[in-house]
């Protein structure tokens, strides 16, 4: 013990300091209850203004295993994972010596001192915390000592780096709540703890956190949170859906969240109903039926929920049936790793379903977007009578970010071509539920319950014609396929256009998707400080419009960034602008964590030979 | 008696305001039968097809929505996963009465876990397996409920003990189980009716005769074996309400009534045994009984009018879900000012 | 009636006669017993050595709707369908005056005279066919009557076209496996039928049939039975199936042949198992099985069941296990026309799963090529420990073509990598179930029962190390998808190549897949005659291999050929190549029918302004 | 007692040679106390890992295989798939023996269909579901085996009817169906041994407590509720032949005996009431009885040891498939031309 606080002195101070810089990462066993003390340091950093962001790095299993959660404080707003750490806290024996590996030079080192330390620290500053006796010395109930350990190194912890143990308290009470009781006897440990460490620790490394502007207009959610509030203020009515993870969040935060919301105030029942199925192959079936009978209707899933969906979602291509459907990636093949994330669904997605099959994506990629998309969604999908699919994963949706505050909807819902009976008695022309009248592929539709006598029909997988009859004749065939291809091609325009960021004289594009853009944000801005200018261009919806093809044939070279193996995304561009287009190259990558700036900007370094 | 083409019911249809298109099922398909009797069930009830929502799997079967009630809304969906889709629609209006059709192959192989899921949700619906024991718009190969022993064309000999319909439903926990024969029309128009009238998941297990694949004499889904071994229960009668039983029909002690949720009752009239169809326990010593015995037990098998069903459950507005206005299905914005507020 | 007869009359004979060259159309209700007399024709054809294709077009239906045989006599071999009629042989009154449309001017009508006509037929040469008559004259006992009917059109047309009457003897013969009792009773009506026709009608028509050199080396087969055979000489130990259309008789046959040739010769016990399972994600559930026991394995299916297969089929990629899977095409999306032929399952084969998922894809073209392939699947799934899917359609699978007779395979069986004990007592290096010892990305594989103290281990669908570890390790993980990758990238070059017909001097390339072999060889000979040279490449494997890249950069303009709405070749062959290729214009086309050279020269001609 | 660690059984090996990786499963977690029972009856019936093969599929459940039997072959599959994965696998080698390990969640939930029809087809495999009434790997949902009122953190209150697997399995025609707790160690070792024994699916139902999402002592699944409700049908003891019966243990009378399918005997010490576990009857009966009065029934609740199995039906070479050299796999160049002949 001794011969390591001696190994910290030989160092002795590093020079400077280094204010709202670093990263943090906090070593724990998984079922410790050391959730709340994270998401307590990471809120009270967001409290004193500091742009943060906090990735929880966890084993798919319950109790027992190793688990890390990284906070990066970054006053110039990069919220991206990074690979090193500069501070760890280390409250797990089982991978003290691996993780040290990940630890710069210089860097800091808290452990709980009832670890018994073999390793050799000499590059780097630590500082025992003696987790045990604080707990004695603060006499917690027996049943709460081990969750309250983590309580130790948040005071600890603040102390040393500077956070105001005021705004430690106001996030206690955030976290539960406002419960004060609950919170006062969390922040006592933090109390006891921070003392101990003013009174016996010598502050030797030069990481410090210090108060800026308050982040106004942000708040801190999961993209998951985000995307039911987005559904329910989207008008969602029935959610069909089966637990797993990373998307069983979404649902729960329905159950949560829905009968606060959508009671009906008149009669104070709910207007809205939440079904957990059996299997996927039920919850899709369920919300298909919703969507056909004309509720707004949803489900989430992850990949394997997604593979077991594919005829469903064939038939609601074909039937046209609008419905959402919430895909919260893991990395596959098959059960991969179920809590990592990837991007790899990109490409079954978009083509799900046997036959010619293709359907709508849209890919939002910070938590304020789940939000928006949670409830556009639903006006895409009634609009052009089609399943939408909307494209998340486990580090935007399980996180928690900071994130503008949710806007208000800017339009009212948009239930799309729907008729009831006065409609189809004034209709234009002669209504049937596949006829083009519009002439722009989407017909309009009736719904169950619609008296009119001529609003019924019968809705079917198998070939029919305008007016839903059976038919097996190649021509009707063809002209129905054909039109809900212009449907489809309708949409491009329609959907979420690209979002792009441009750098003066760029002549290299960036292409990406989703939750790989703090990456790609901040790997432009460095990049620039190497000499490589950059535009970078964030797709948001499948199929894509002609901005895309624009910025493609813009670019000398454009570069494709995306989290899985086969770079999907590129695939797609490709069969969509091959003719056109000037080269893309891959930047696929997965290996189950968070996008890094790093990885971006060597690899294209390399390619450009810089 | 007067011409059926002109009478109209008390809502002033006609039957033939409840007929479908021209089946395209063989000539003799019990399926046939089946849509004929739903028919004639859904006009002497009075009920407005606009009312009902039909639903049904993938097989000759699950085709013949098409065949009945053509100014009611269907769906005709995928393989063994009707029940998934019902449920999800029953949401949009729980006003309207929800209709299933579907075969042996469709509910006891592909859909088993379907079926047994919908009936443990007790989804107030009506739902019909046309029972044939083989898959016939494949041409004829064993379903789950083929008998062991069974020898088909090309098929050889079934080694497999059948799916009960009627037992897997029993046991799990359903409210509502019946089962009847193609070959009595009479009977399955009566139990169609107390079907319809039950607020719960009615399963309706009927034996349907594919006379193109699995109608040998000597073969358990057969007319004439149907014919020859039914023995059902109970002579049964639906009466829309209390008042409209005429006495004499029946001499007292000789039977007994169920009160159904809508007020309806099912009079039963007793034939060689008693039997009570709330009691099911002594629905199952019956079903094993018959199996001993090679009897088509027919007749109501189980009911249980009271048990909640999943619409008690999710607290549901009763009116329409899906003609509620799109302003009232979004909150208002302070609501969503105070949730940015709670996640500072 | 008369009347009809008369307008025949007028046209009076055409001039000059027309021999071995014309499409015969039999249009009847299905379920009245015509396929026995349709195939009678048909293989009579055969027998006069006359090159002759036949196709059904069926209604997804049992009984009593209409449904169309079209037998198409060419002498030069072209066995493509064409969409005209010369003759039209009418037992189905639903249809007359519908079917009439596709007879050309001078065309032939052979009708029963039941049926009573209405419409005008003035171009046209009529035959009335006294079909009742002429059953009861025979007196057929009356179960049989109905059956019968359908032997009288097959006199009839026999005598009026010259088929020689004991070629139609002997194909009943090989049509009741030689049972004469029956084929005489049948031959009987069709004798009397044709003495009528020779006693009672005069030819007025152009069409003749004439004997030529026998087709030595040709059978008659579907592609089913072939792939069935293919699979049992290939030595498939287990299959797991789920009827549907058009795969049922695939697994069908399997029942039929299997008893006769794969018992054991010494304990006259099943070297195999087939199983019919309650479902699709039961029957791929026990392929992945069977196949990770080390069975030869396999399963047949069409769209909906390949939906249904996604989640198993994914899995089967990750853990590596062999296994073949035949889908037979048929039209989606969704159920679609479950009874029509497509090719629109390419997509959605090639990347069955979620995740990175790729799967090896072999397309064969003819009945020939469904016997080679149903045996070499088995050898490239072993070889390379992942499934491969055998794309097949329904016009290839149900349809009775002539093909060269079925070659016994040129190689033993190779079961691949596979170590039992002594292979692991003397093993090279340390075995592990997912080590790349070779640097082929193919590792060795141990199957249950291997009694070797290092034999076991614990498959899985989530990550894992080289010895089958769970691990959540972000290298690990990387590390094994690139080696699964190599190992698919390493199968292109061992695929079945791509067969290319060239012509002299061609600038167009025409590439293509499967069952539109046949229209594409004919199009190339009548394109050349227009003056339009091309070659033809017909890709029968994916991820494809060099020559395909050679092919398409060494034309400047190539047509993609394929039954689907989306160009679904198209689009995978620009992912691999777009930086390198020349224009790929797709020709896709799905309606339900088998392609037509005539599509493809007019689409080519126009394109090409000629 | 003698030193665990070294001793060996009739096959030379030591528990040890049982034993599979160190659990990731959270301390006290029932499926841990299965897994021990597993090792256990292995050891003590003397086979030899090599010749038993583990599936599972997805779970806390399903992961546990990991830490048993370690030399042993194993596959965990698809969530609720794996009864066709092993059957399929099954065929390979029938000499060994099939184990299956699910979950309540994986088999009553998504795999009720899959688990229906692995019982109908009576494949011989010892079928586990660790049943816990949760889903624990996803934290805490209701699985369809909770019971009516269940009320969990974050899910509210289970409004449905509980799936009872021991009556699925029963009305399914299942061969050999049995009950335990995993606070009951002896008892589910000796019914392993039997269900190791029996020729047929045997199915174990074990109440394993998940101490992290459901074990609050008023509910159904909890250790504390089990050891309070636990109604043993029987004494059980498994007796390899019937020479190591040693008759002191048991006063005549009082025991039944059943004789399996290898002739290892399964002998019954009655408790208060008598018990016949081979009347399927009797066994709907009792199971209905113990819902009533909320006992947890638990033994071995019914057994058939004679019926025919998958593999009776096949008519399979009893030699293992896998080890079938290649050229006994592909018929005659001759057969095929006779093919070829006959398809002129
Ligand atoms: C996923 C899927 N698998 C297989 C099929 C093929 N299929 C169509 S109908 C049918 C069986 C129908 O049998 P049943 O439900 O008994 O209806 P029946 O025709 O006997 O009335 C099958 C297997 C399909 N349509 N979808
Ligand atoms: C297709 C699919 N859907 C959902 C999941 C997520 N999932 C993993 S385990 C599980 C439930 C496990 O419950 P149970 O079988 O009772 O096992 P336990 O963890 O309780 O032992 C679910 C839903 C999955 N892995 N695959
Ligand atoms: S095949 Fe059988 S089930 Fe289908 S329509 Fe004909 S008789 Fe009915
Ligand atoms: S969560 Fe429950 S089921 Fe899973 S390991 Fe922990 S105690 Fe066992
Ligand atoms: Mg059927
Ligand atoms: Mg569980």
């Amino acid at each position: 013990m001794e011969q390591d606080i001696e190994s910290a002195h030989k160092n002795g101070p590093l020079q400077g300091t280094i204010v709202n810089d670093f990263c943090m990462t906090i070593c724990t066993v998984n079922g410790s209850g050391s959730a709340t003390a994270n998401t307590t340091l990471l809120r009270s950093l967001f409290h004193m203004g500091i742009p943060v962001s906090g990735k929880n790095i966890f084993p798919s299993n319950i109790k027992g295993l190793p688990t890390w959660f990284s906070i990066r404080v970054s006053k110039d707003g990069y919220l991206a994972r990074v690979a090193h750490d500069d501070i760890i806290v280390q409250m797990n024996p089982m991978t003290f010596e691996e993780d040290l590996k990940y630890n710069v030079s210089g860097g800091v080192v808290f452990y709980a001192d009832h670890i018994n330390m073999t390793v050799d620290l000499d590059d780097v500053i630590v500082y025992p915390m003696p987790v045990k006796d604080l707990i004695k010395e603060a006499d917690v109930p027996r049943n709460l000592q081990d969750y309250m350990q983590n309580m130790v190194y948040v005071g600890i912890v603040s102390q040393m780096l500077g956070i105001d143990l005021e705004v430690v308290h106001k996030s206690l009470l955030t976290q539960f709540e406002q419960k004060t009781s609950i919170a006062d006897s969390n922040f006592a440990v933090v109390k006891l703890a921070a003392e101990w460490a003013r009174d016996n620790l010598i502050k030797k490394d030069v990481y410090h956190v210090e108060t800026m502007p308050p982040l106004d207009g942000y708040i801190m959610a999961d993209g998951n949170m985000a995307g039911a509030l987005g559904a329910i203020y989207g008008g969602f009515q029935f959610c069909g859906w089966y637990p797993i993870t990373p998307a069983t969040s979404l649902a729960e935060s329905l159950n949560n969240f829905a009968p606060k919301l959508r009671k009906d105030p008149d009669t104070g029942k709910n207007n809205f109903a939440i079904v957990q199925a059996e299997d996927e192959l039920a919850s899709i079936g369920m919300t298909v039926g919703a969507g056909w009978a004309g509720l707004r209707s949803m489900t989430s899933t992850s990949g394997p929920g997604v593979s077991l969906m594919t005829e469903y979602m064939g038939l609601a291509y074909f039937a046209e049936i609008p419905l959402v459907l919430w895909n919260v990636q893991r990395v596959g093949p098959s059960t991969g790793l179920p809590t990592r994330t990837g991007q790899g669904d990109l490409l079954l997605d978009f083509y799900l379903g046997h036959g010619d099959t293709r359907h709508i994506v849209i890919i939002p990629s910070s938590v304020n977007e789940c939000f928006e998309f949670g409830w556009k969604a639903f006006d895409i999908s009634e609009q052009f009578q089609t399943p939408v699919i909307v494209l998340s994963d486990l580090d935007l949706g399980m996180n928690l970010w900071m994130t503008k505050e949710f806007q208000y909807p800017d339009k009212p819902i948009d239930r799309g071509k729907v008729l009831w009976e006065d409609d189809l008695e004034n209709f234009k022309s002669e209504w049937g539920r596949y006829r083009d009248v519009d002439g722009d592929g989407i017909p309009y539709r009736t719904v169950m319950g619609n008296s009119h006598e001529k609003a019924a029909y019968f809705a079917r997988g198998t070939g029919h014609d305008e007016f839903g009859n059976y038919s097996e004749d190649p021509d009707i065939w063809r002209q129905n396929l054909d039109r809900i291809k212009l449907k489809f091609e309708n949409a491009r325009e329609q959907l979420p256009k690209p979002v792009i960021h441009t750098q003066e004289g760029a002549k290299i594009g960036l292409i990406g998707i989703g939750s790989t853009e703090p990456a790609t944000l901040e790997a432009q801005d460095k990049l620039l400080a190497k000499g490589i200018a950059t535009d970078y261009m964030r797709i948001r919806a499948l199929p894509t419009s002609k901005e895309v093809l624009e910025f493609i044939k813009s670019h000398e070279r454009n570069y494709v960034i995306e989290l899985n193996q086969d770079g999907q995304l590129r695939q797609i561009l490709t069969t969509d602008y091959c003719e056109e287009i000037s080269p893309l190259i891959s930047l696929a990558y997965i290996d189950g964590l968070p996008m890094t700036a790093n990885y971006i900007i060597q690899a294209v370094s390399e390619k450009e030979e810089i | 008696m007067s011409d059926r083409r002109t009478d109209t019911n008390t809502i002033g249809l006609t039957r033939t305001d409840y007929r479908g298109k021209r089946s395209t099922l063989c000539p003799g398909c019990g399926h046939n039968t089946i849509s004929a009797q739903i028919i004639t069930a859904c006009y002497e009830m009075n009920i407005d097809p606009h009312e009902i929502v039909k639903f049904s799997g993938i097989g000759c079967s699950s085709k013949s929505p098409t065949y009945f009630l053509g100014q009611s809304f269907g769906f005709n969906g995928l393989h063994g996963r009707m029940p998934s889709m019902a449920l999800g629609a029953a949401f949009a209006n729980t006003g309207m009465k929800v209709l299933g059709i579907s075969g042996d192959g469709d509910t006891a192989s592909i859909g088993l876990g379907q079926f047994k899921h919908l009936i443990r949700r007790n989804l107030p619906m009506v739902y019909i397996v046309e029972n044939n024991g083989v898959y016939g718009l494949t041409k004829g190969q064993f379903s789950a409920t083929a008998e062991k022993g069974l020898a088909l064309k090309r098929q050889g000999e079934n080694p497999f003990l059948p799916i009960d319909i009627a037992k897997e439903a029993l046991i799990g926990n359903a409210s509502f189980v019946a089962r009847s024969f193609a070959g009595d029309p009479k009977q399955l128009r009566e139990l169609l009716k107390a079907a319809f009238s039950h607020r719960g998941t009615s399963v309706l297990d009927v034996i349907s005769p594919c006379v193109s694949f699995n109608n040998r004499e000597d073969t358990l889904h057969s007319y004439q074996w149907g014919r020859q071994h039914q023995a059902p229960l109970h002579d049964i009668a639906y009466v829309p309400t209390r008042r409209a039983i005429i006495l004499e029909e029946f001499n007292e002690g000789e039977i007994k009534e169920v009160t159904l949720h809508d007020g309806s009752l099912v009079v039963l009239k007793k034939l060689e045994h008693d039997y009570d169809p709330t009691d099911k326990w002594q629905a199952l010593r019956m079903l094993e009984e018959a199996e001993k015995n090679r009897w088509l037990l027919t007749g109501l098998i189980y009911i249980d009018p009271n048990q909640h069903t999943l619409y008690d459950y999710l607290d549901l507005t009763d009116e329409p879900l899906n003609r509620m206005s799109a302003d009232r299905l979004r909150p208002s914005p302070e609501t969503l000012q105070q949730i940015n507020q709670s996640m500072l």
